[in-house]
């Protein structure tokens, strides 16, 4: 046998194992509530069924273990730096590892600031290690001063802050492959959710005098969000195999898996809010927490630019095929 | 045909432009970030329309028999680009003048003119409108709020929904259904409601527009004199459709829109990103599409100009200036990068606009029919 | 899961590459570009189907009962990526191997199973098939080609379009009304039809696609033994779905798209267009979205591997088959520069690719219904 | 008053008149017997209407006019090099000039080719007067050897030939906005005939036991068509007006409505397509003639690069409004 692109019962028991956790423990109100603080207890649970270090050595699993688990965390719109964390276990060691694997400590990632400007650092009062992507870099920082709090469009608490690097990690491509390829599987599942709960209304909701679903304009773009959603999950998935497997193209494919989820993830927003109306803008709606996580994490990672660089590396990709 | 502002419009625009520098307050985008439906901005755009009225801008568009200048619709909408560029300093003021007004003029009884036009060109007045429906969405005509007879009066009983600038407005322009018994758009009126009213409850519904834009307005026998009534009864969807014509136009987006681009060209420029062809090319991509939904509005404010009748083109520029908001909230999180990731940030503000641009006054898919069927007349369902 | 190929597989990609390198000849380009309609290369596809069958290649995938070697969906596969990647050297015979042959053994008597399993298997028989017709379109069902029963024979009448392949066929796969008063998909059957019976006229339709591309196929008063109808009578709409299950993704246009990626990083490379950051931004862009159609292919073989219930995936590759064409279209001209002004270039095949790409095997607009309504469960009007 | 976008009455009557003309002379069967020659006849009559050398001081006319015109042929989808005309009358004098305004010498306008390639030329047995663009600039040619025949997509003969480069040209960019004016209202017009077609066929075809016009997947991507023709063809006649007055901005709305037309007319084309299904890709059907038409211009003139440079000179279209 070829190619087999569904996952291993223990990958689909990891899956399920969360998503039982997170309908009970993480539904949408519980989202919405949550917005603007640190999930504290969720975290620790989270950390309890033992899903943050799993792609290490102790944690016994892979990249495909982890998409497994954001595919169901993705789904619940679970709160917190979860690609982050998953990141920082490629590239921490020994007690530091430990703990961040045990949700001890938390992982706060940004992005580099365009010249002399203070960096926009999520969790800055809850996190322990800071890292700063710059191109396919990583570097490990300090904060100077006390962070100018803000509200992020995600929901998070953000801090302007000045940033010095106190040294280059290692591992940074594997890191930010990681990286991707969670991101990737979180963003198409919180997509896959939209389109789900979208389309409940349009299968129920009457206007003129018919059900919204019945009309092309409503059902096409959320059949094509579908369409766009479920190849971005199946690259995710291609690219944790790629990873787990040690191939050279995994990080082509993470990134292309990156660009893809991004793209779909950001047209079932549109697509989900322009059948949702003015609904989908209430803070309390069936959607608002889902888009504006996904349009936090279209944001975040390496940049596009680069992502676009690395996914060119899948010109490699005939690898596969030859 | 000529392209090119006359020489009084562009003097006039001129000193309009002063007008805003001398009169906002330097901390305005503060202000404005909260939305117009914010206290703070709402109590400004009344020291606002003051001042403009004051001028005789407030409703200079407006025919000198209602205490207008006949200034005529291009010199209206230079207001219209300025004011709607930085942010509408005339808060909710400007439905008044673009159609609450207007609709006044041409449907109103002399005392409601009276009444109302002075009132609205004083610059000293608010009003919401009460069309949509929780049942109803983009779907007006399936509306059921009901208006009943009783003597001297109408008694109102229902519910609206996506009200804005409704905690300071002093009258409601709303629909409700005079013919309990009718269906679709006849047995509908217009009437023109004093907030005051007794019966009249609001809940603000939080929302990611800014603060208090979205309200529910409940009706509970509500009673207003027959003389509240606009038009004829069960005449109410003419009206309507009267003043959506104007509604539909009323946003110059793409004003907006321009600055929003003038502005990420200037921290593109300033932050070496203009040496990435990338960001050339999608600046420019954008700004035709910012300059296509300023060429179908312009189209409207020509007929309008000529006292034409008006075209589809209403509907063209409606979308165009969806796609607009759409291409430049996309873009500005490109450009302005991690920035972006702050809530209610540049970036983001034009990414919520984007978010909510095909939904106001009619969802885009309701404009697309319309220019199908009237348009290219293609069949309807 | 597992994310590459097999050993064996994979050796068995570079043997058939291989193959492929040693038996196209030099100017397979120049043949390949006049399409599979065009004698030149029905011509060569039957010599290449014949090497294919000699090495026991051409229906590997089939079951060993009937000549197959059981060498399973991704062994298929392999062979359709390589052989649609550089235009389909099998012609219209991939037709017969992917769901011809497949809808023959699932439904065909054990006459028909020997009359034509083994004539596909040589790959000495060419097949078109008979769907569309003029008042029909995408719409299969309201098809009016009538076949009445007489004697021992069904007599055919009425006017099939679109047909391609026609020219060489030996064979056209028919769907007609066998219940005259039958309305939609009831009362249809399929007919193997020989193409040499008395009655059938061909008249091709030029078109931008290739020579004898497209044709109208009139059937007068043509005779076939009952014999002929594959499947029970009044039931063909199951025996066509069947078969379209394996049409739809028949094609590995992604494979092909990869291509001509390949080709034009290369172009890019030579020409120092890579350094420019729009090319190297739309060519990632394009390699995503060529590999996102690959991924949904690849779920399809998966279920198929598995024995596993055709789901909709069927459709999302479909129809992310299209959206590829569309983009790598585009992005030829752009990147290919005035080259692209040539007929018949490579970036103008691309182009013309993509315009005809929703097109064929029911358009996109049915596709995006069928997910809508299976998938998503929306209503139907 | 400030702005009229409506023609004057003199600039209505060279449409009337031009439409006349076309409909009389170039239907659609002409159009497509065409393909592949030089429109000789047509050519020659259209230059006795004095439609040529209109926007020079002899026709008494400017780039409103053109476009006027323009409109009327590209409804037509007339053949023969417009634009290129147009172009030429800008910057030759004289004699050349004369000829070229009375239809007895043709222009040739074609792109600098890549390194060292043969140049693709259109019309190189009939052109008179051989120009190339590069960048921004164009030089005056001559041809070195004999062309290699070959179809173009548009329908028209090229050939590849080598070019000689014999001097640059002055008013290069006055001559590249009146070009890009000129297939800016072409386009957009042709774009409107796709929709009138299309329309006319989905009023009428009847499938699935409805009009085809009545599924919102056919008729909304119509009406998007139409919104985008009719602001790119009002975008053609303000960079006209423009043009005609000399103002700085002339360039920049130029290259903008060619940049707004071309993804109008493609956006149509592929709309129009989608609609037709087979029948549009027939070389005999109602469509195609007009769809290769708006394919080939939409790569003619200065490359796309170039025309997003100088759109990005409408950053001072605030001139406009301020």
């Amino acid at each position: 046998m070829s190619l087999d692109l569904t996952f291993s019962d223990e990958q689909a028991g990891i899956l399920d194992a969360i998503r039982k956790f997170t309908k009970e423990r993480c539904p949408g109100e519980t989202v919405r509530e949550l917005a603007g603080k640190f999930p504290t207890e969720l975290w620790a649970e989270l950390a309890e069924l033992g899903v943050l270090p799993i792609a290490t050595e102790d944690g016994g699993g892979g990249a495909l273990e982890v998409v497994a688990a954001m595919e169901a965390l993705g789904a619940a719109v679970f709160p917190g730096p979860l690609a982050e964390t998953f990141l920082a276990t490629q590239i921490l060691e020994g007690d530091e590892l430990q703990e961040v694997g045990a949700g001890e400590s938390i992982v706060s990632l940004s992005a580099a600031p365009r010249g002399d400007a203070l960096s926009l650092v999520p969790w800055p009062e809850q996190a322990k290690v800071s890292l700063q992507i710059d191109g396919t870099n990583i570097y490990r920082c300090k904060t100077v001063g006390s962070p100018e709090m803000v509200t992020s469009l995600g929901g998070d608490p953000y801090g302007r802050v000045k940033l010095e690097r106190t040294g280059e990690v290692k591992n940074a491509a594997r890191g930010l492959a990681l990286f991707d390829i969670a991101v990737s599987a979180y963003m198409a599942a919180a997509g896959d959710d939209l389109v789900e709960v979208t389309a409940e209304h349009a299968r129920t909701r009457k206007q003129f005098g018919r059900t919204l679903g019945e009309f092309q304009a409503v059902a096409h773009p959320l059949a094509e969000s579908s369409i766009a959603l479920s190849a971005s999950r199946t690259l995710a998935r291609a690219a944790a195999c790629a990873f787990d497997e040690g191939r050279d193209d995994a990080n082509g494919l993470a990134a292309g898996a990156r660009l893809s989820a991004r793209k779909s993830a950001l047209f079932t927003v549109y697509a989900s809010h322009q059948i949702f109306g003015a609904m989908g803008i209430t803070l309390e709606g069936p959607v608002y927490h889902v888009s504006r996580r996904i349009r936090q994490l279209s944001s975040a990672g390496a940049s596009v630019a680069v992502a676009h660089e690395e996914a060119l590396a899948l010109f490699g990709i005939n690898a596969v095929s030859a | 045909m000529e392209f090119d502002w006359s020489v009084e419009d562009a003097a006039y625009r001129k000193e309009f432009v002063d007008f805003l520098g001398e009169i906002l307050p330097e901390n305005w985008d503060e202000i404005s970030k909260h939305g117009p439906g914010s206290d703070l901005q709402a109590e400004f755009s009344k020291k606002f329309c003051g001042k403009m009225a004051d001028k005789g801008w407030l409703t200079q568009h407006w025919p000198a028999e209602y205490g207008g200048k006949d200034a005529g619709a291009w010199r209206h909408a230079v207001v219209g680009e300025e004011c709607w560029a930085i942010g509408e300093p005339r808060g909710s003021q400007y439905m008044n003048v673009n159609w609450v007004g207007p609709a006044v003029m041409q449907y109103g009884t002399d005392e409601q003119k009276k009444l109302h036009l002075p009132a609205i060109a004083s610059g000293n007045i608010f009003w919401c409108q009460g069309f949509s429906e929780p049942e109803a969405g983009s779907d007006l005509v399936s509306l059921r709020t009901l208006a009943i007879p009783d003597g001297d009066d109408y008694v109102i009983n229902g519910t609206k929904i996506w009200t804005s600038y409704v905690q300071h407005a002093n009258y409601c322009f709303l629909l409700a259904r005079t013919d309990p018994d009718s269906k679709r758009h006849t047995g509908i009126s217009v009437f023109l409601v004093p907030m005051e009213t007794p019966g009249i409850e609001v809940r603000e519904i939080p929302s990611v527009v800014g603060a208090r834009y979205f309200h529910e307005v409940f009706f509970t026998d509500v009673r207003v004199p027959k003389g509240c009534m606009l038009g004829e009864v069960n005449a109410g969807w003419e009206v309507v459709n009267f003043a959506l014509q104007y509604e539909r136009v009323g946003a110059a987006r793409y004003a907006r829109a321009a600055l929003t681009l003038d502005h990420l060209a200037k921290v593109a420029k300033e932050t070496g990103l203009m040496d990435d062809p990338i960001v050339v090319d999608k600046l420019a991509q954008a700004r035709c599409i910012c300059e296509a939904a300023r060429m179908l509005t312009y189209r409207v404010i020509d007929t309008r100009a000529k006292d034409a009748k008006p075209t589809t083109d209403t509907q063209l520029a409606r979308i165009a200036g969806t796609r607009t908001d759409r291409a430049i909230g996309e873009l500005a999180v490109e450009i302005l990068g991690p920035d972006a990731l702050e809530y209610g940030s540049f970036a983001d503000a034009n990414f919520r606009l984007a978010m909510t641009a095909g939904v106001a006054v009619g969802a885009t898919e309701v404009q697309l029919n319309l220019v199908a069927r009237r348009f290219l007349e293609l069949p309807k369902k």
